[in-house]
């Protein structure tokens, strides 16, 4: 690396750092979810990357809806799509909740294989219903193209909305979580879920909508997806257990603790495979996150909750 | 309810007598070799599922990596028989004959230093069980010194896996890469690929997992047996008990991992290859599947699994490809909704009061007269 | 009543000094000292939150000391793992019985018989005549000698704390603690509690932490009140009863 | 307005209450009294729900509850106020206050709360955990109220508070009752507190109600005789 000039070094590592800065959206997205669902309510929804391809798919078909229909419209058809995305993941996290979590709650290793089962399911309703090969969406013309930052320096449009809207998505969780009657009532029930029930929240219904929110987060995350890459039927699988040790790292009851982890890991990862193959990149990212672990059990950021 | 305790069953040799009469007598003599050595090949993954009988259903770890510590078993008899099968006389057109014919593709000129041990069938023997087990006590006793448990623990096992996998592939030169070790031929002069090598190899695996079984019963009827299960229940109490909880949790992780590594070797030598696929998240999380599904508390019942669901996916991905991610995933929520305790629970509650009922007469079961279900 | 005067420092068996633990600002255990003595029965009692559970874990190393130190024969405990705690001699019942409810009293007690506490220990483990014999004679002191292959689940709550202190005296331990053995027994379980109790303290050291105080009065020796985490009496039974400070916490005003 | 018959309650297989039978009239304050273990929480814990009822019956007015969730039974009129106050540490005064709002659907906090426990207002921001025993005492019961309660359950409310505080709780469960007519039940070990609050005493012992009596005509040796160290 001593071949570079100081300009071109650092040019490499702010396109570096923005490769990061994707991968850092990813994780945000599917983790945000997770957060929600594993972080609220102890359950490890194995399925959740289903739940995000659903949203991708849902995404998929809005945009030939759009096409075949209302071509006119279709600059916006991408926000549209985000809310059918929402709607779709969400109703079916709310019924797999009825149907299938309620009864686990109690053994949390079983919801794993469970949930595992799940994922399985939908990814074969998938390749039967979509094909087995990967589906894209066409970009609408001003998602585009890239800036010129510098010289030496540019950004994807796409990457910069994805990047935005992963912003949006983080602070209107954050502001439904800590603003609304709902987050009033699923962190009453985190903190304390007898005392909640003798206060008068309904418990058992709040599990189902954190469920089904934390899959309709996942069904938007999707959607977004669609905006960088191709979705298929594993899509979802690829990311799965990046994303629990994302969320595990940052402190399973933390929001801010999964920003932060997701934006370790996901520029480590980045920074790394300047240095090394993409595969090592990994490898040696996960090994990092597995020490700490080691040291740190809990998380990075542990909720101090006073009894 | 008729329901007879876990105790009883695991005290009576009957479903042990039945399964060896089966994989001993009945399979044999009804199966040609090709379906034969597919047996076989499911029977090496019972090795598997014994091992998350003891860590899983006893002692409660779950363990999303055994596919790991299978490919290890795997690869260590892979690497041996790869050196046999690549004598400088075979390998004469590569551009360094004597070393595997994918290093040479990958421009490597030298045997790397950890294939050299392999040529020592000795080592290799020690290696299948070693390997498996030292990577299993880093992980385990680390986490479980540190006292990380449950499904923290679970997910872990399964980066490590990730791990592992994205290095046995990335490492091509080394490893063999996607395509995994292949065209493994003989083994200490012996051809393998042979039928009678494949039937005498199917007798082999049989015998290895029936003392596997009877090994895996000393521990669960030894104190050692009671104490996971009671470290499963209350790991406190068992603390001030005055045990070192993280020495029995890693000793049980290590052994499920030797186990594996058993039966990877076992695979290895009955298909003629190893590689990634068979080992990766999903492969290793399938092999947890067999195991719930045949009961995570019957050592028996598990290894029954393995064959079920194995001989299922070979018949139903060959005439119903669609339908068979719907089964497995059916599969999955059903045994962990309707039967925790899988097949062998299935049996102990209702086939076994049946049949006494109908053959005996009486309402409860005397032990001893315990029937169990064939695996098949 | 034995063991009241002057304390001789070699009689000490535990000794707790200026031990403070907090948990997130709030000092659950404030700076207390408390000496038990070789052979003492010692009764812990004070208001709900007064910190007389966390003296316990304090002790046997569930709970770890934010300061102070803890010796029991001379060594200090602050930092040793629970098992060797228990090694060292210290034995502890919880305040529910904790029990291996899916394994026989049997069972139960041999898990707890100390000897192959190590992996291969244990796998070599074998219930030799002498295993029986003392598994005999704990289960009939702990009144379950016809109950030894019942499953510990099916037991009643009285017997459950029977079987959880049959499993610490198997173990022999120098200092046995006690929390609240008789909770949730009935009159006459109460009563059998007792007469056990006073069979078992011969030769070792006993905390018990208990709110029943007729049962107090039957086994007491000495009685130390805690309040907000701090020693606020401590003596003879009937001097710590008319002290105005305990009537005050217990009664008001 | 309270109905409690024959109330039986166990934990696992062994019963803690053996058949309470009481009724607390509107706008009356009950105390039940015993020493630690003797059933008072257990009893508290099992009118509002949490834990199930093994046989007997709780009514409310017309409506029985014994076979309802909690929740359920906070929307038919009851609040409770658990032993060690368990308000919600890292939400703020105003967040613990709303949680009591949900079942009855109001958005903001009534304003005769804040009259009551004035200084709940002036801390509205601050985080539950960092008040003082004393200040989450009484957020604990502000939250109950915010359910818009019939009868108000209290488990030792003076559990580690200062004594010169506890003369005021007093006063303000007095007051309540006054202006709302609810009918209270309340747990204690403090006589003193007792004396000061109640209308009707329950002595309870091994999960029996073994003495009862009017505040009027209660002969105070007699109850502290149950509480003696």
């Amino acid at each position: 690396m001593f071949d570079y000039t100081f300009a071109e070094l650092s040019s490499i590592l702010v396109m570096q750092g923005f490769a990061g800065l994707i991968l850092f959206s990813v994780f945000i997205l599917m983790a945000l979810g997770l957060a929600i669902i594993f972080g609220q309510m102890g359950v490890i929804n194995m399925a959740h990357g289903e739940f995000m391809i659903l949203g991708a798919y849902v995404t998929y078909l809005t945009s030939h809806l759009f096409q075949d229909y209302l071509p006119f419209a279709y600059p916006a058809y991408f926000f549209v799509a985000m809310i059918f995305a929402f709607i779709v993941s969400g109703a079916l996290g709310l019924l797999v909740e009825w149907v299938l979590i309620r009864h686990l709650y109690a053994r949390p290793l079983d919801t794993l294989l469970a949930t595992w089962g799940l994922s399985l399911i939908l990814q074969q309703i998938y390749r039967s219903t979509f094909g087995a090969r990967e589906v894209g969406v066409e970009l609408p013309d001003w998602m585009m193209g890239s800036l010129n930052v510098s010289d030496t320096i540019e950004v994807q449009i796409n990457g910069l909305f994805v990047m935005g809207l992963t912003a949006a998505i983080t602070i209107a969780v954050l502001v439904l979580l800590f603003k609304s009657r709902w987050g009033l009532q699923v962190r009453a029930v985190t903190t304390n879920r007898v005392m909640s029930g003798a206060v008068g929240i309904d418990t058992r219904k709040v599990d189902r909508m954190t469920f089904g929110l934390g899959c309709g987060v996942a069904g938007v995350a999707g959607a977004a997806f669609t905006m960088i890459g191709s979705t298929g039927p594993t899509s979802g699988q690829l990311y799965i257990v990046d994303t629990f040790l994302v969320v595990v790292f940052g402190g399973a009851q933390s929001l801010l603790g999964t920003v932060a982890s997701a934006f370790t890991i996901s520029q480590s990862q980045s920074a790394l495979e300047f240095f090394l193959s993409g595969s090592m990149a990994k490898v040696i990212t996960l090994l990092i996150v597995i020490g700490l672990l080691m040291l740190r059990p809990q998380g990075l950021f542990v909720l101090k909750v006073r009894r | 309810m008729n329901k007879l305790s876990l105790r009883s069953f695991a005290s009576n040799w009957t479903g042990f007598i039945l399964l060896a009469l089966l994989l001993l007598v009945v399979f044999p003599a009804a199966l040609d070799d090709f379906r034969l050595n597919l047996v076989g090949k499911y029977l090496s993954f019972g090795f598997v599922v014994l091992g998350l009988v003891l860590c899983w259903g006893y002692t409660g770890i779950l363990s999303l990596g055994q596919g790991i510590f299978f490919g290890l078993g795997g690869y260590c008899i892979a690497m041996f028989l790869k050196l046999e099968a690549s004598t400088p006389e075979n390998t004469a057109i590569q551009s360094t004959p004597g070393i595997p014919d994918f290093m040479d593709w990958n421009q490597l000129t030298e045997l790397p230093f950890f294939w050299e041990p392999f040529h020592s069938f000795a080592f290799t023997v020690f290696a299948i069980m070693a390997v498996p087990a030292a990577i299993a006590f880093i992980l385990a006793y680390a986490m479980f010194k540190r006292r990380v448990g449950g499904v923290y623990f679970a997910i872990i096992t399964q980066a490590v896996t990730a791990v592992l996998t994205i290095l046995i592939i990335g490492q091509q030169g080394y490893t063999g890469g996607i395509n995994g070790i292949t065209d493994l031929r003989t083994l200490l002069g012996w051809d393998i690929r042979t039928d009678e090598a494949h039937n005498m190899l199917y007798f082999i695996c049989v015998v290895l997992l029936l003392g596997c079984i009877l090994l895996g019963r000393f521990v669960l009827k030894s104190k050692l047996g009671r104490i996971l299960v009671a470290i499963r229940d209350k790991e406190e109490r068992v603390r001030f008990s005055g045990y070192d909880v993280a020495n029995f949790k890693t000793f049980v992780f290590c052994a499920a991992a030797a186990l594996a590594g058993v039966g990877g070797a076992m695979f290895t030598l009955q298909v003629g290859f190893m590689s990634p696929t068979i080992i990766g998240i999903v492969p290793s999380i399938e092999m947890v599947i067999f195991c719930a599904l045949g009961g995570r508390l019957s050592l028996i019942g598990a290894v029954a699994g393995a064959l079920i669901v194995n001989a299922a996916k070979t018949t139903f991905s060959e005439m119903f490809p669609e339908l068979w991610l719907f089964a497995m995933g059916g599969l999955f929520i059903a045994v962990t909704l309707f039967f925790p305790r899988g097949l062998a629970g299935v049996v102990y509650d209702y086939v076994v009061p049946f049949l006494s009922k109908v053959f005996f007469g009486d309402k409860k079961t005397p032990p001893g007269q315990v029937a169990a279900k064939p695996a098949e | 009543m034995p063991h009241i005067g002057p304390v001789v420092e070699s009689d000490i068996l535990l000794a707790l000094e200026g031990v403070t633990v907090s948990f997130d600002g709030f000092k659950a255990v404030n700076d207390l000292s408390l000496y038990i003595q070789k052979g003492e029965l010692r009764v812990i009692i004070g208001p709900n939150g007064a910190g007389k559970t966390t003296v316990l874990d304090l002790i046997c190393g569930r709970t770890k000391v934010s300061s102070g130190s803890i010796q029991f024969k001379e060594t200090e405990v602050t930092k040793l793992k629970e098992h060797e705690i228990v090694r060292l001699g210290i034995g502890r019942k919880f305040q529910n019985p904790s029990i291996y409810e899916d394994l026989t009293v049997l069972e139960n007690l041999e898990i707890s018989y100390p000897k192959g506490r190590g992996v291969f220990g244990a796998l070599g483990f074998r219930r030799t005549a002498e295993v029986k014999e003392r598994i005999n004679e704990i289960a009939e002191m702990i009144f379950l000698k016809d109950h030894l292959d019942t499953k510990a689940e099916i037991l009643s709550h009285g017997q459950k704390q029977w079987l959880e202190i049959g499993m610490l005296l198997i173990q022999d331990p120098e200092l046995l603690m006690l929390d609240e053995p008789v909770a949730g027994m009935s009159v006459a379980e109460r009563v059998k509690t007792a007469e056990l109790l006073n069979r078992i303290i011969e030769g070792r050291a006993v905390i018990v932490i208990e709110h029943d105080m007729k049962f107090v009065e039957s086994i007491a020796h000495k009685v130390t009140v805690l309040h907000q985490g701090k020693v606020l009496a401590e003596g003879r039974m009937d001097v710590v009863q008319a002290d105005p400070k305990v009537r005050e916490v217990y009664l008001g005003h | 307005m309270l109905d409690v018959r024959d109330l039986k309650v166990c934990y696992g297989q062994s019963e803690v209450l053996h058949g309470l039978d009481f009724k607390v009239a509107p706008g009356e304050i009950v105390a039940v009294v015993g020493r630690n273990g003797m059933g008072k929480s257990t009893l508290m814990k099992s009118l509002v729900g949490i834990l199930p009822t093994a046989s007997g019956t709780v009514s409310l007015g017309e409506t029985e509850v014994q076979k309802l969730a909690s929740h359920q039974r906070v929307k038919q009129g009851i609040a409770y106020v658990p032993q060690g106050r368990q308000i919600f540490g890292t939400m703020t005064v105003k967040e613990n206050i709303e949680t009591g709002l949900i079942v009855s659907g109001r958005k903001e906090v009534p304003e005769e709360l804040y009259e009551i426990f004035p200084i709940l207002k002036e801390f509205s921001k601050r985080r539950g955990g960092n008040l003082s025993g004393g200040q989450q005492q009484q957020l604990a019961i502000a939250r109950a109220l915010a359910t818009n309660p019939k009868v108000l359950l209290l488990d030792e409310p003076t559990e580690g508070i200062q004594p010169s505080i506890i003369k005021d709780m007093a006063k303000v469960l007095r007051q309540i009752r006054d202006m709302t007519n609810l009918c209270i039940v309340v747990c204690e070990q403090v006589l003193s507190f007792v004396l000061d609050v109640a209308d009707r005493i329950l002595v309870i012992e091994n999960g029996r109600i073994v003495h009862e009596n009017t505040r009027a005509e209660v002969d105070e040796e007699t109850i502290s005789r149950f509480l003696a160290v």
